[in-house]
């Protein structure tokens, strides 16, 4: 029998893969994928406890993350293009200017 | 009678203000002059008081209120008994004595009007000591006879040593003070009250433990001010001021406050006779003491301060062992002869150009005459010799020692006796006969002005009759102060009188012979007791090295090491980690995303760590 | 008459506002006129004060925060009554011996500013409001140091602000929680000062609290070890700016001892009695021993300021009407000598820009009215009876003595180790040789300062010998806290002590 | 039996396509992966009767998301391999771990020691879609038309981040280039 406690399991292990992903990443557009990944880690959190109690407020939160997700692809892709035509470059150390 | 009060305690005040006018100024005679009236008038209103003391007057005021705080309710009261009274002649008489006679002897310094400002502002010190009717007044006129003491000390003040000498006096009083303060806080916390009248009236209800603490306590105040060992260092030290302040603050009238002190307080010392036991046993030794040291030393006015010193122990045994109208009666001849002696040295020092080594000195009776016979019937008065003023008292602070039945006292006495002998005319020999040896070292002394002389006069008339004064003074003194009943025979009595008589006039006949024959030899000088008594048993150069410096250091070592390098240190060095740590973790800001995503994670760990494993108390 | 609190506390800042539009060469005079309009205010409400009367008077009250109790409420009692007066006499004093010539206008500007707060602080009855006043005051101070100090100014100006604002912190978290204590207990909120001397607090919640009060109090005043700014700011400030905070912003500290702890909290302050007594011996011969070793002139007098803050303390928690009005009147006559003793160096500093006392000598020759003037000052600050120095510390130490005679004896070595630094300053400046070719032609005292020194020299002499009117108009507030405390009191053992010294004779 | 098969195997895809993801040096390579694993976890969603959900997951993400990245790839030289320096690796698996860890931790606590009840408990008679709709427009109305905003917003800032600098000239970026 499949329950929540290996949904959650599933959830935290493709949570670590994402911030795993996110660290270690110097190419912004991998580091995009891995924030997906993030998302969706606990996208699948937030249905497989939506299941298992019996409430839709779950559901409604992966539909809204996925909206945000949507949207934060739409943003971030248009500024990373951007940089690369400043600087032909989507390495993420060429972002130094906040240099305190 | 009350304005009497008012004018004889107010008219020096008024002096000094008048005066104080005029101390920027250059000289002006009109100071003295005015002054020295003021003194006259405060005088002679002490004079109609003690006339009408006499005739059984007992004048008590209370002026006007002055602190008042929870219990504490505490006018300025002034009394005029029978024992103040006595005081307040004897402190207007020697000071207007002393001012006319500073007209001639300040007639050449440049800050004249000054002096006779603080002249005038200690008289009023000191009458309000005398007068007052609480211990906080007294503790007032205490303090400020010791302020004046301290100003007229350090008058010279361009003198490195006049000054030091005058913070010593202040300080070693002060330190004296303290304990006297304690006894005041003892005698509030006790009586709720710091009049005489009522605490006297009461003491005899309180645990004889805390009247002997109390006893003791203000023993310590009069201590200081009366330089008794080990607060004596500063006496001989304060002869760095004028002459006629050695006189007047530093014979007769200052330091016997604390004499005045315990016979004032008579009624609270006589309930604990251990207390008067050790403050006679000290008065005792330091009689002798300080009449050792004056044996040897060469300096003519330090002589006459160890003198004084050793005379303050003489009052000392006399109150402490409750013979309390013997001591105010040699309180007062001694204020007569000493100050005469101390003035009569003034006028030494005057014609020899303020040269006080008494061995360049000698043959000095040819120029100034009148000055060597003034001095030679205080020094025969001091030493008690019949019939002048010390014979009468002295012999009967003997006598109270002797009949007390103690008899170490007694000897010590005794021996202090034959001690005072020797000095006294080691110092008359030394300075008015044998050879001239001023001539070869150029001085030209000479006789001074006649009216500094006439000045001088009444005292040289008192401390030869003073003496005859003994039964009326007993009479009209002991109406306040207990009486002091002598127990042993007649015969007795006689026999001491008879026999101190003789010794002190053999050491007077032996020192004369001696000293005509060229004196003692050089070897003597370096015998170590000789030494010993020329450094003044060295206690001066211990209190330099135990206390002095020690104190220095200690305190260099409190601002250096202390407060700069450990307490400081300490408040900054919390700044600085604080201000290190911004430095340091400003490098986290290095403006690197992959390292700012890396903090970030860090932070979601230890937020998501608190959430598991803190549990808030409640 | 009614509003005469307000009046006083808020002229100055009114007055401040219109002082922006004054042009620069009578700024000055503008400045003395507004002090002395506000002297003359508090000298009326010295004169409308009802000595026969222990409480609170010329109350003012406005709402603020309902919700939470927070109002705007001013009263005036006899322990506050003459902090204000000195408040009010000492900035008039030093504005009156100012000299300096750089943005003078910003400076008075500053000092009346400085003036608001600190009679606010005094006159305050709520305890925000208070502590926005006590907060405000650090502004212009850390003005004054930081703009026209000497030295190391900056460094100075910071260190005073943020030692005592790091303390204030503290003081706030126990004035929020204190607060809601108060509103646990009865259910409304209130910040109100006589509210909360009714409230009986817990005596564990008392230790807590009275030690947050206590850091702030202790910054403030300043105790040892929480000294050492003080030497900094005193020794870089300038005159005016020494003048302030010895004679006034000191006091501050004292007086919310007096004002706060002891009646908020009268267990614990029982408690912690004997712990603040020896840290005050300690401050009292301490500070006289690093004052004795000091170099310059002003640190003297700075770290003698911390020694007679010792004995102010000692005064305080003697817990007895001599002692707590003898603190206060301490604090009053400290106020005035302090604040003449650094006017008066600042006169001599004018003349020769330095402070080291190993540059003068022999001053007393060509400087009579000046030395005659310290000399006067001098004796108070040693406490010579029948001037206004001895009052204070006679009573402080008789109320101390109550408590423990021994300690009180610790302490009175105060006033010889204080007799040793001053007579030794006073030597090495004064006395001796004229030596230094600088000093042989320095200049007396001049008008403005003779204006400045002559009225608290005969404050000095006055209150010296007739202090009785001051006194007992203090010591009647006084006696009313002492009885709120000892009706507030749940310990025996703080009841006991109350009573035994408050009680006069009997063997102990 | 069934679900637990789906779920191993879905997982064992997942975790197998994110790892590609996160350690593949080439950036067509972990995008592809990427569209994969999407897919695979819609086969979750529908595992967990979430249809509605499933079906959004697919159509957004691998059909738009990836669409948008596939189109931004091609500014970018996606061939080559990927050259990353990565400094601190054991920091960085450490801290995934931990906080993976702990994230469980906190999701399962509340669900082991209360027991939560459903504020909008699912209706057997009604279809997941039909329920979602009922939801959605009546709860969180304001929420979805703030996410429709939302994304109205974003779309028009990609175009417009995007678009204004296509006007430059490619030899403007190369000059641009050269500065650097």
């Amino acid at each position: 029998m499949i329950t929540l406690t290996h949904y959650l399991i599933l959830s935290g292990i493709l949570f670590s893969l994402g911030i795993i992903g996110v660290l270690r990443r110097k190419n912004l557009l991998m580091l995009f994928f891995s924030t997906e990944i993030l998302l969706n880690a606990v996208n699948v959190g937030f249905v497989a406890v939506s299941k298992y109690y019996g409430d839709l407020s779950g559901q409604f939160f992966a539909l809204f993350i996925i909206s945000i997700a949507a949207s934060e692809v739409a943003v971030g892709l248009g500024l990373l293009v951007l940089w690369y035509k400043r600087s032909g470059t989507i390495d993420l150390d060429s972002l130094q200017m906040m240099k305190g | 009678m009350e304005k009497y009060l008012y004018v004889a305690l107010f008219a020096p005040l008024a002096g000094a203000l008048f005066s104080l006018l005029f101390t920027a100024q250059k000289k002006n005679v009109i100071t003295a002059l005015v002054t020295s009236g003021l003194l006259l008038i405060s005088f002679v209103s002490s004079l109609t008081l003690m006339f009408a003391v006499h005739d059984g007057l007992t004048l008590h005021v209370k002026m006007m209120g002055w602190i008042s705080a929870g219990n504490l309710s505490l006018p300025y009261g002034f009394i005029v008994d029978n024992v103040s009274v006595v005081m307040m002649v004897t402190v207007t008489l020697v000071s207007a004595v002393v001012n006319i006679y500073s007209m001639g002897y300040m007639m050449h310094d440049k800050s004249y009007n000054r002096f006779f400002t603080y002249i005038s502002m200690f008289v009023f010190s000191m009458l309000i000591l005398v007068m007052s009717d609480n211990f906080v007044g007294l503790f007032i006129g205490w303090e400020g006879v010791g302020l004046c003491s301290y100003l007229l000390i350090g008058f010279w003040y361009e003198k490195e040593s006049a000054s030091w000498a005058g913070n010593e006096a202040f300080i070693m009083n002060r330190v004296a003070d303290l304990g006297m303060l304690m006894g005041l806080f003892l005698i509030y916390w006790q009586f709720g009250t710091f009049s005489y009248d009522e605490i006297f009236a009461h003491v005899g209800s309180v645990n004889t433990g805390i009247v002997t603490t109390i006893g003791l306590l203000l023993f310590v105040g009069a201590m200081g001010k009366s330089a008794q060992f080990p607060f004596h260092t500063w006496l001989a030290d304060a002869m760095e001021g004028p002459t006629p302040v050695s006189a007047l603050i530093h014979a007769a009238t200052m330091v016997t406050a604390g004499v005045y002190l315990v016979i004032r307080a008579s009624d609270l010392f006589s309930l604990v006779p251990e207390v008067g036991h050790i403050i006679a046993t000290l008065g005792a030794f330091v009689a002798v003491f300080a009449a050792s040291m004056a044996l040897v030393h060469r300096d003519l006015k330090k002589i006459i301060a160890y003198s004084t010193l050793s005379q303050l122990g003489y009052m000392f045994v006399a109150a402490g062992l409750g013979a309390y109208w013997i001591a105010l009666f040699h309180l007062m001849t001694h204020a007569f002869f000493k100050s005469l002696l101390f003035l009569g040295a003034g006028n030494i020092m005057h014609a020899m150009d303020d040269e006080l080594d008494i061995k360049k000195m000698g043959g000095l009776f040819k120029v100034m005459p009148y000055t060597a016979i003034l001095m030679a019937i205080a020094s025969v008065a001091l030493c008690g010799v019949y019939p002048f003023a010390g014979f009468f008292s002295k012999d009967a602070i003997l006598a109270s020692a002797f009949n007390g039945g103690n008899f170490y006292i007694w000897f010590t006495l005794f021996i202090g006796a034959g001690m005072t002998a020797f000095y006294s005319f080691r110092l008359i020999m030394l300075v008015f006969f044998g050879d001239k040896v001023y001539k070869k070292l150029g001085f030209h002394p000479h006789e001074t002005y006649p009216f500094v002389l006439w000045a001088l006069l009444p005292l040289g008339i008192l401390s030869t009759i003073a003496g005859f004064f003994e039964h009326p003074f007993e009479e009209f003194v002991t109406k306040v102060l207990d009486k002091y009943e002598f127990s042993m025979a007649h015969s007795t009595e006689i026999g001491l009188i008879f026999l101190t008589s003789a010794f002190v006039i053999i050491v007077i006949v032996a020192t004369i012979y001696k000293y005509a024959k060229g004196g003692f030899s050089k070897q003597l000088e370096t015998m170590p007791l000789y030494l010993l008594l020329k450094n003044q048993y060295y206690i001066p150069k211990i209190y330099e090295e135990v206390i002095f410096k020690p104190y220095y250091a200690l305190s260099k070592f409190a601002w250096k090491q202390i407060d700069v390098r450990i307490i400081d240190f300490t408040v900054d060095l919390i700044a600085k980690t604080l201000y290190k740590t911004g430095q340091e973790s400003r490098k986290m800001q290095s403006g690197n995303l992959s390292d700012m995503l890396r903090w970030m994670v860090v932070g979601i760990v230890v937020l998501l760590a608190l959430a598991i494993f803190y549990r808030p108390m409640m | 008459m009614e509003h005469i609190l307000s009046l006083i506390v808020f002229f100055p800042l009114i007055a401040m506002f219109f002082g922006f539009v004054i042009s620069k060469d009578s700024v000055k005079t503008f400045g003395i006129a507004v002090a002395l309009v506000e002297f003359i205010f508090s000298i009326i409400l010295w004169i409308g004060f009802d000595a026969g009367n222990a409480g609170f008077q010329f109350v003012e009250y406005a709402p603020l925060i309902s919700q939470f109790g927070v109002n705007y409420y001013l009263g005036v009692d006899g322990i506050s009554l003459f902090l204000v007066v000195l408040s009010t006499l000492m900035t008039l004093v030093s504005l009156i011996s100012l000299n300096i010539k750089k943005d003078i206008k910003n400076l008075v500007l500053a000092i009346l500013f400085l003036e608001m707060t600190l009679v606010g602080v005094f006159l305050s009855l709520d305890m925000i409001l208070f502590y926005i006043f006590w907060e405000l005051s650090l502004i212009p101070m850390l003005y004054i140091i930081g703009a026209w100090g000497s030295g190391q100014r900056i460094y100075a100006a910071i260190k005073f602000f943020l030692y005592t604002f790091a303390g204030s912190a503290l003081m706030l978290v126990g004035i929020l929680y204190l607060g809601y204590q108060y509103y646990l207990a009865t259910g409304t909120w209130s910040f109100s000062i006589p509210d909360w001397h009714l409230l009986v607090l817990p005596f564990h919640t008392q230790l807590w609290l009275f030690g947050a009060f206590f850091v702030d109090f202790a910054v403030k005043v300043p105790m040892f070890p929480f000294h050492t700014w003080l030497p900094y700011a005193h020794g870089q400030a300038p005159t005016v700016g020494s003048v302030l905070l010895a004679a006034v912003m000191l006091k501050m500290g004292t007086y919310a001892f007096i004002r706060f702890s002891l009646p908020f909290f009268p267990d614990a302050s029982v408690y912690f009695l004997y712990p603040i007594a020896v840290i005050a011996i300690i401050m009292v011969i301490y500070a006289a021993m690093v004052a004795y070793a000091q170099e310059d002139m002003k640190q003297v007098i700075a770290y003698s300021s911390i020694s007679h803050m010792g004995i102010i303390i000692l005064g305080t928690f003697a817990m007895n009407a001599e002692g707590i009005t003898g603190s206060i009147f301490l604090m009053l006559s400290h106020g005035i000598v302090s604040g003449a003793l650094f006017m008066l160096v600042g006169v001599i500093y004018d003349r020769r820009h330095t402070k080291m006392i190993d540059e003068f000598g022999g001053l007393a020759t060509v400087m009579p009215r000046y030395a005659t003037i310290f000399g006067i000052l001098m004796m108070a600050a040693v406490g010579l009876p029948l001037t206004i120095g001895f009052v204070g510390e006679f009573l402080s130490l008789l109320g101390f003595y109550a408590v423990n005679p021994y300690m009180a004896f610790l302490a009175g070595t105060g006033i010889i180790l204080g007799a040793v630094y001053m007579l030794v300053l006073y030597k090495r400046a004064f006395f001796g040789k004229l030596v230094k070719q600088e000093n042989k032609d320095l200049k007396d005292l001049d008008k403005r300062e003779f204006t400045a020194l002559i009225p608290l020299v005969a404050l000095v002499i006055i209150l010296g010998v007739y202090p009785k009117p001051v006194l007992t108009t203090i010591d009647m507030s006084v006696k009313k806290m002492i009885n709120l405390m000892e009706r507030k009191a749940l310990l025996p053992e703080t009841k006991e002590l109350l009573v035994r010294v408050n009680k006069v004779g009997g063997t102990k | 039996m069934f679900e637990a098969i789906a779920f191993y195997t879905f997982s064992i895809l997942v975790i197998g396509m994110f790892g590609v993801v996160v350690f593949s040096k080439n950036a067509l390579y972990a995008m592809s992966a990427l569209a994969g694993g999407m897919i695979f976890i819609s086969g979750f969603f529908f595992l967990l009767n979430a249809d509605f959900l499933g079906v959004v997951q697919i159509i957004v993400y691998t059909g738009a998301v990836m669409a948008l990245y596939a189109f931004g790839m091609m500014f970018f030289d996606s061939a080559k391999d990927v050259k990353e320096n990565i400094k601190y690796k054991k920091i960085i698996y450490t801290l995934s771990v931990l906080s993976a860890i702990f994230t469980i931790f906190i999701l399962m606590a509340p669900i082991y020691s209360v027991k939560i009840e459903a504020i909008y408990p699912t209706m057997e008679n009604i279809g997941n879609i039909q329920m979602i709709g009922l939801i959605l427009f009546t709860k969180y109305l304001v929420p979805f038309e703030l996410a429709a905003i939302m994304l109205l917003v974003a779309m028009i800032a990609g175009i417009v981040l995007v678009k204004v600098k296509m006007e430059e000239t490619p030899t403007n970026i190369e000059v641009a280039r050269g500065e650097k």
